[in-house]
C-alpha cells in the first residue's frame, strides 16, 4: 500500500477534491447507463407482450363478427 | 472462411451469443476493474510533480482512447451495414453511440478536473480539447438521428450517414496534439516498448484499460440486445420472450 | 401521340452541365416568387448583429476585438435559418420525389440545388458584410480577410447544412435536430474563419487560415453531394 | 460512352482530386502554422518556415521552460515575472495572479498574452503545461542524482 | 411465354409494428394492366413506393431484369415512370415549365410538349401559374408526362383522383394504347375501370396479410 493509514489514502495528499469527484462521476454514469439500458430492455419486453395481446384480442374480434355474420 | 459465422447473422442465433458472451463480459469487466482501480489507486506510487491526483488518469485515459475506438467500431459497423445489407450491423452500431456518448463525457468530465490543478484550467479551446467536444456532440447527433424515425431501419441508415461523415473528426483528435502545439500532452502510451511512464504506474493503467474494454463490450451487449429485441418485435421468438418475461 | 417502342432509343439524357443548370434555374426562378425567404435570414443577420452594441455596450475597442466572431456566428444562425427552405418545399410538393425518381446523377441535381441555395442566401451576406463591418468597428485591415473568409465559408455553411436538412427532411419536428446535427460540424469552420480575420487585423499574413478553409470547402463539395444523396433516399422513404 | 461508366468515372475522379486538393491544402497550412503559439526564438526571430513575426500589441500564446531563479514575486500584490526559455532564446513575461500548482522553475509552461516592447509579455493566464512523462518520486530524484553527477564528471575535466 | 419486366420478391412491409403485407409475390409482364385493390391503411401506397425503389421492404426484393433495383437505379428509373400522390408541380411555375422541367430531369421526349399539354385539356393555361389553377388541372400536370413517356413500367398512385370524366377516357385509352404497346401499368384506384374488353389484374393486399 502506497499510503499511510486511510485517513492519508482518503486525502489524497490534499487533492481529495479533484481525485474523488472523477471517480465518483465517472462510476456514477457507467452505473445509471447499466440501469438505464436494463430497465429499457423490461419496458420493450412489456410493450411487445401488451401488443401481442392487444393484437390477438383484435383477431378475435375479427373472428367473431365473422361467425355472427355468417 | 466465413462459413460459421453465417448462422450469427440470424438474429435469434445473435441474440442468444450476446446472452452467453455478457456474463463472461460483465464479470470480466467488475474484476479488472475493481484490480485496476484499487491498484491505481491505492498501490501505484505517486507521481514526482503531479503527486496524487494523477491517479485520475486510471480513468480518463481509458474513456478517452475507448471513446475514440468506440466511434470507429460505430463506423465500421455503420460500412458493414451499407455494403452487406446486415441488419444486424445497424443494431450493433445503434447500442454503441450512448456507450460512446457515456465514455466521451467521463472523459472530458475527468479531463476537466484534472486541468484544474495540473494547466491551471479546467477548459481551454484548444484543438484537442475542441475536437472532443466536437465528438460529444456528433455521439449526440447520431442518439438523437436514431430516436427522431419511428422506422428503426431507417433510423439507422440516417444515422449511419451523420456517423461516416463525422470520420472526418477522429483523425483531427488524433494528431491535433502534435499538429498544434495545444497544452494537452502527447500521448502516454503510444509506444509499447518505451512507453513514458514507471511499470508500477503503468501496470494498473493497462488493467484498466482491458476493464474499461470488457465494461464497453457489457454495455454494448446488453444494448445490442435490446436492439435486437425492437428490431425484431413481430417475429414469433421475440413474442414468446416478451410473453415470458414482459408481462409482471 | 404514341408512346415508346424502345425505351433505350427514346431516352436521351441532358450532359451534367445541363441537369445543373436547369436545377438550379428552376430554383432560382422558384425562389424569386418568394422573396420573403431571401430577405427574412438577411434582416434577420442585421438584427442580430444590431443587437450585440445594445446588449454589451457601444464600447468600440471591445466591439472592434469580437466583430468577427459576431459575424460570422450571425452568419451561420442566418445560414440555419434558410437551410430548411433547401429540400422542405419540394419534400412537401413531390418534386423530390420525382428528383429521387429521374434516371440522371441524383447528386448533380443536389450540388445545383446546393448551388442555388448559396447564391439566394450566401452571396447577399457577403454583399453587406462590409456594412455590418462598420457597424462593429471592425479594423479597417481586416475587411478584406472578412470578404475572402465570407467568400471561401458560406458555402461550405450551406453544404454542409445540406446533409442536415436531407437527414430531417421527412420528420415532423426536424427543426431543432437540424441544429444539433449541423452546428457542430460548423465549429472548425468558425474557428478558422475568425482566426483569419483577428490575424488579418493584427496585420499578420493569413494564408494558411485561408488554405484550411479552402479545404473545407474542396472537402464539403467532394463529399456533401453524394451524402445528401443519400440521405435524402432514407429520410423520405 | 455508357452512362452509368461515365458517373462512375465522374464520382472516382471528383472524390480523387477533391482528396488530393484537401490533403494539398492542409499539408500547407500546417507548414505555416494556423495557430498564435511562438517559442521565445520565433518570437525574437520570427517562425522557422514562415519568417513570420509578432507584432507589438499582439496576442499569441507563448510555450518555454521556466528559467532556473529567474521568478521575482512582488510580495504587495500578486505580480510575478519570470523568464521564459528555449534552446537559445529568452523572453521575459509578467503576470498578475495565481500560478498554477504545477508552475515551478524548469518546468514547462504556456501563456496567453500580449506581446509589448522590448519582448515582455503581459500574459493573461498562465498555464502549466505537463509532458507525457509520469515517474515516481524515487525514480525522478534518481534520475536528477545521475544528471547532476554526470554534469559533475562533465564539470571535472 | 411473356416477357418479365419487373418482378416483387416476397416482399414483406412493416409499418408502426404491424404487418401490411407479408412475403408478397408477383410478376409484372409486358402488357400487364395490375390494379392493386385493399382497404386504406392496408399498404396500397408503401407497395408502389417499394416497386419505385421510394422505400425499403422490411424483407424480400424487387428485381428488374436479374437484379435488385436499388443496384441498378440508372437503368431502372430510365424504364419507370411514377406518378405518386402528390403532383410534384410547382405553384411558382407555369404548366409549360413544370412539364418541360420534369420530363427532361425524367429523360422523357421533350418534343411536341404543346400535343400533351393539349392532351390533358390544359391548352390556354400553359402560361399560368400552376398556383392558379384547381387542383384537378395540377393533377393534369403530372400526368400530362405519360404521354411523353419513354419508359415501359408506369406506376401511377390513384391517378383519377381529382381527374373529371371525359379526363379519366382519355386516361384509359392511354392505358390502353400502352399495354398494347408492350408496357405495363400498376396502379391504385378506389373505382372500377370503365374500359370494356381490358384485362385488369387484380392484386388484393387484404388477402394477403
Amino acid at each position: 500500500m502506497h499510503f499511510d493509514s486511510l485517513s492519508d489514502f482518503f486525502a489524497m495528499g490534499g487533492h481529495a477534491f479533484y481525485v474523488w469527484w472523477s471517480y465518483g462521476i465517472t462510476f456514477v454514469l457507467l452505473i445509471t447507463l447499466t440501469v438505464v439500458s436494463v430497465i429499457k430492455r423490461k419496458s420493450l419486453l412489456t410493450q411487445i407482450a401488451q401488443q401481442h395481446e392487444h393484437e390477438k384480442k383484435l383477431k378475435q374480434m375479427r373472428k367473431d363478427k365473422k361467425k355472427n355474420e355468417s | 472462411m466465413w462459413k460459421w459465422l453465417h448462422p450469427y447473422a440470424k438474429p435469434e442465433r445473435s441474440y442468444q451469443l450476446a446472452s452467453t458472451l455478457l456474463p463472461w463480459f460483465a464479470i470480466s469487466s467488475v474484476i479488472l476493474l475493481t484490480i485496476g482501480v484499487v491498484w491505481g489507486l491505492a498501490f501505484a506510487p505517486s507521481e514526482a510533480y503531479q503527486k496524487e491526483y494523477y491517479r485520475i488518469i486510471y480513468i480518463h485515459v481509458p474513456a478517452a482512447t475507448l471513446s475514440m475506438s468506440v466511434y470507429m467500431a460505430m463506423a465500421t459497423a455503420v460500412l458493414i451495414s451499407m455494403v452487406w445489407q446486415l441488419k444486424l450491423a445497424d443494431a450493433t452500431a445503434a447500442a454503441l453511440a450512448p456507450v460512446g456518448a457515456t465514455l466521451t463525457t467521463i472523459a472530458l468530465i475527468t479531463g476537466a478536473i484534472w486541468g484544474a490543478p495540473s494547466w491551471g484550467t479546467s477548459w481551454v479551446w484548444d484543438a484537442r480539447l475542441t475536437s472532443y467536444l466536437i465528438l460529444l456532440f456528433l455521439y449526440l447527433g447520431v442518439i438523437a438521428l436514431n430516436n427522431a424515425f419511428d422506422d428503426k431501419a431507417l433510423a439507422s441508415r440516417a444515422a449511419g450517414i451523420l456517423t461516416l461523415v463525422g470520420v472526418v473528426n477522429i483523425p483531427i483528435i488524433k494528431y491535433s496534439v502534435e499538429w498544434w502545439n495545444t497544452l494537452h500532452q502527447t500521448a502516454t502510451i503510444s509506444k509499447f516498448d518505451s512507453p513514458s511512464m514507471s511499470t508500477e504506474m503503468l501496470w494498473p493503467l493497462l488493467i484498466n484499460i482491458t476493464g474499461f474494454a470488457f465494461m464497453i463490450g457489457t454495455l454494448t451487449l446488453i444494448r445490442f440486445k435490446n436492439e435486437v429485441l425492437a428490431r425484431n418485435s413481430m417475429r414469433p421468438w421475440v413474442i414468446e420472450l416478451a410473453t415470458k418475461e414482459g408481462i409482471k | 401521340m404514341t408512346p415508346l417502342d424502345h425505351q433505350s432509343l427514346n431516352y436521351t439524357p441532358l450532359s451534367y452541365g445541363q441537369l445543373f443548370m436547369k436545377v438550379m434555374n428552376r430554383d432560382l426562378k422558384v425562389a424569386i416568387h418568394n422573396k420573403g425567404d431571401i430577405l427574412n435570414p438577411l434582416i434577420f443577420l442585421v438584427i442580430v448583429i444590431t443587437l450585440f452594441p445594445l446588449g454589451i455596450g457601444p464600447e468600440t475597442n471591445l466591439l472592434t476585438r469580437i466583430a468577427p466572431g459576431i459575424i460570422w456566428v450571425a452568419a451561420l444562425l442566418s445560414a440555419l435559418l434558410s437551410l430548411e427552405r433547401l429540400f422542405k418545399n419540394d419534400f412537401i410538393d413531390g418534386s423530390l420525389e420525382q428528383m429521387l425518381l429521374s434516371p440522371q446523377p441524383l447528386f448533380i441535381m443536389v450540388l445545383a440545388k446546393i448551388t442555388a441555395h448559396w447564391l439566394l442566401t450566401g452571396l447577399p451576406i457577403l454583399i453587406i458584410a462590409p456594412l455590418l463591418g462598420l457597424m462593429l468597428h471592425m479594423e479597417p485591415l481586416a475587411y478584406p480577410a472578412l470578404m475572402i473568409t465570407l467568400a471561401i465559408g458560406t458555402p461550405v455553411l450551406s453544404l454542409i447544412g445540406a446533409i442536415g436538412v436531407a437527414l430531417t427532411v421527412g420528420l415532423k419536428k426536424g427543426g431543432v435536430l437540424l441544429s444539433l446535427l449541423i452546428l457542430p460540424l460548423y465549429i472548425p469552420l468558425l474557428i478558422f474563419a475568425t482566426g483569419a480575420i483577428e490575424a488579418a487585423s493584427l496585420g499578420m499574413p493569413y494564408g494558411s487560415h485561408l488554405a484550411i478553409i479552402s479545404a473545407l470547402l474542396i472537402g464539403a463539395i467532394t463529399l456533401s453531394p453524394f451524402a445528401v444523396s443519400s440521405a435524402l433516399r432514407v429520410s423520405t422513404n | 460512352m455508357n452512362p452509368r461508366r461515365k458517373k462512375r468515372l465522374t464520382i472516382i475522379s471528383i472524390i480523387f482530386s477533391g482528396f488530393a486538393a484537401v490533403v494539398a491544402l492542409v499539408l500547407f497550412a500546417l507548414s505555416n502554422g494556423v495557430d498564435l503559439f511562438y517559442t521565445p526564438s520565433e518570437i525574437i526571430n520570427g517562425k522557422k518556415n514562415s519568417g513570420l513575426k509578432p507584432v507589438i500589441g499582439q496576442r499569441l500564446r507563448i510555450g518555454g521552460m521556466v528559467k532556473e531563479g529567474s521568478l521575482v514575486k512582488n510580495n504587495e500584490n500578486l505580480e510575478v515575472s519570470f523568464v521564459v526559455l528555449d534552446n537559445t532564446h529568452n523572453v521575459t513575461v509578467t503576470y498578475t495572479g495565481l500560478l498554477p500548482d504545477l508552475f515551478r522553475e524548469g518546468q514547462g509552461i504556456v501563456a496567453n498574452g500580449v506581446l509589448g516592447e522590448n519582448n515582455v509579455i503581459t500574459a493573461t493566464e498562465v498555464l502549466a503545461k505537463h509532458d507525457e512523462n509520469y515517474i515516481a518520486p524515487e525514480i525522478a530524484e534518481a534520475m536528477k542524482q545521475q544528471h547532476d553527477a554526470a554534469k559533475a564528471k562533465k564539470d571535472a575535466y | 411465354m411473356p416477357t418479365s419486366l419487373l418482378r416483387a420478391h416476397q416482399l414483406t412491409c412493416i409499418r408502426e409494428n404491424r404487418i401490411l403485407f407479408d412475403e408478397l409475390d408477383f410478376d409484372v409482364n409486358a402488357g400487364d394492366l395490375i390494379q392493386i385493390e385493399g382497404a386504406n391503411g392496408t399498404g396500397k401506397t408503401s407497395l408502389l413506393r417499394i416497386l419505385a425503389g421510394l422505400s425499403l421492404p422490411y424483407e424480400g426484393d424487387v428485381l428488374y431484369g436479374q437484379s435488385s433495383i436499388t443496384a441498378c437505379r440508372d437503368e431502372y428509373y430510365q424504364d419507370l415512370t411514377f406518378i405518386g400522390h402528390l403532383a410534384g408541380v410547382k405553384g411558382e411555375l407555369s404548366a409549360l415549365q413544370n412539364l418541360s422541367f420534369s420530363l427532361s430531369i425524367q429523360g422523357d421526349r421533350t418534343d411536341n410538349i404543346d400535343q400533351a399539354i393539349d392532351n390533358v385539356d390544359l391548352t390556354g393555361f400553359e402560361n399560368a401559374n400552376a398556383a392558379h389553377l384547381s387542383a384537378g388541372q395540377n393533377r393534369r400536370i403530372a400526368l400530362a408526362r405519360l404521354w411523353q413517356s419513354t419508359s415501359k413500367i408506369w406506376i401511377l398512385d390513384e391517378p383519377f383522383t381529382a381527374i373529371d370524366k371525359s379526363g379519366v377516357a382519355a386516361l384509359e385509352q392511354l392505358f390502353i394504347d400502352h399495354t398494347a404497346q408492350g408496357g405495363a401499368i400498376i396502379f391504385t384506384s378506389h373505382q372500377e375501370l370503365l374500359i370494356a374488353n381490358q384485362q385488369v389484374i387484380h392484386i388484393n393486399l387484404e388477402d394477403n396479410s
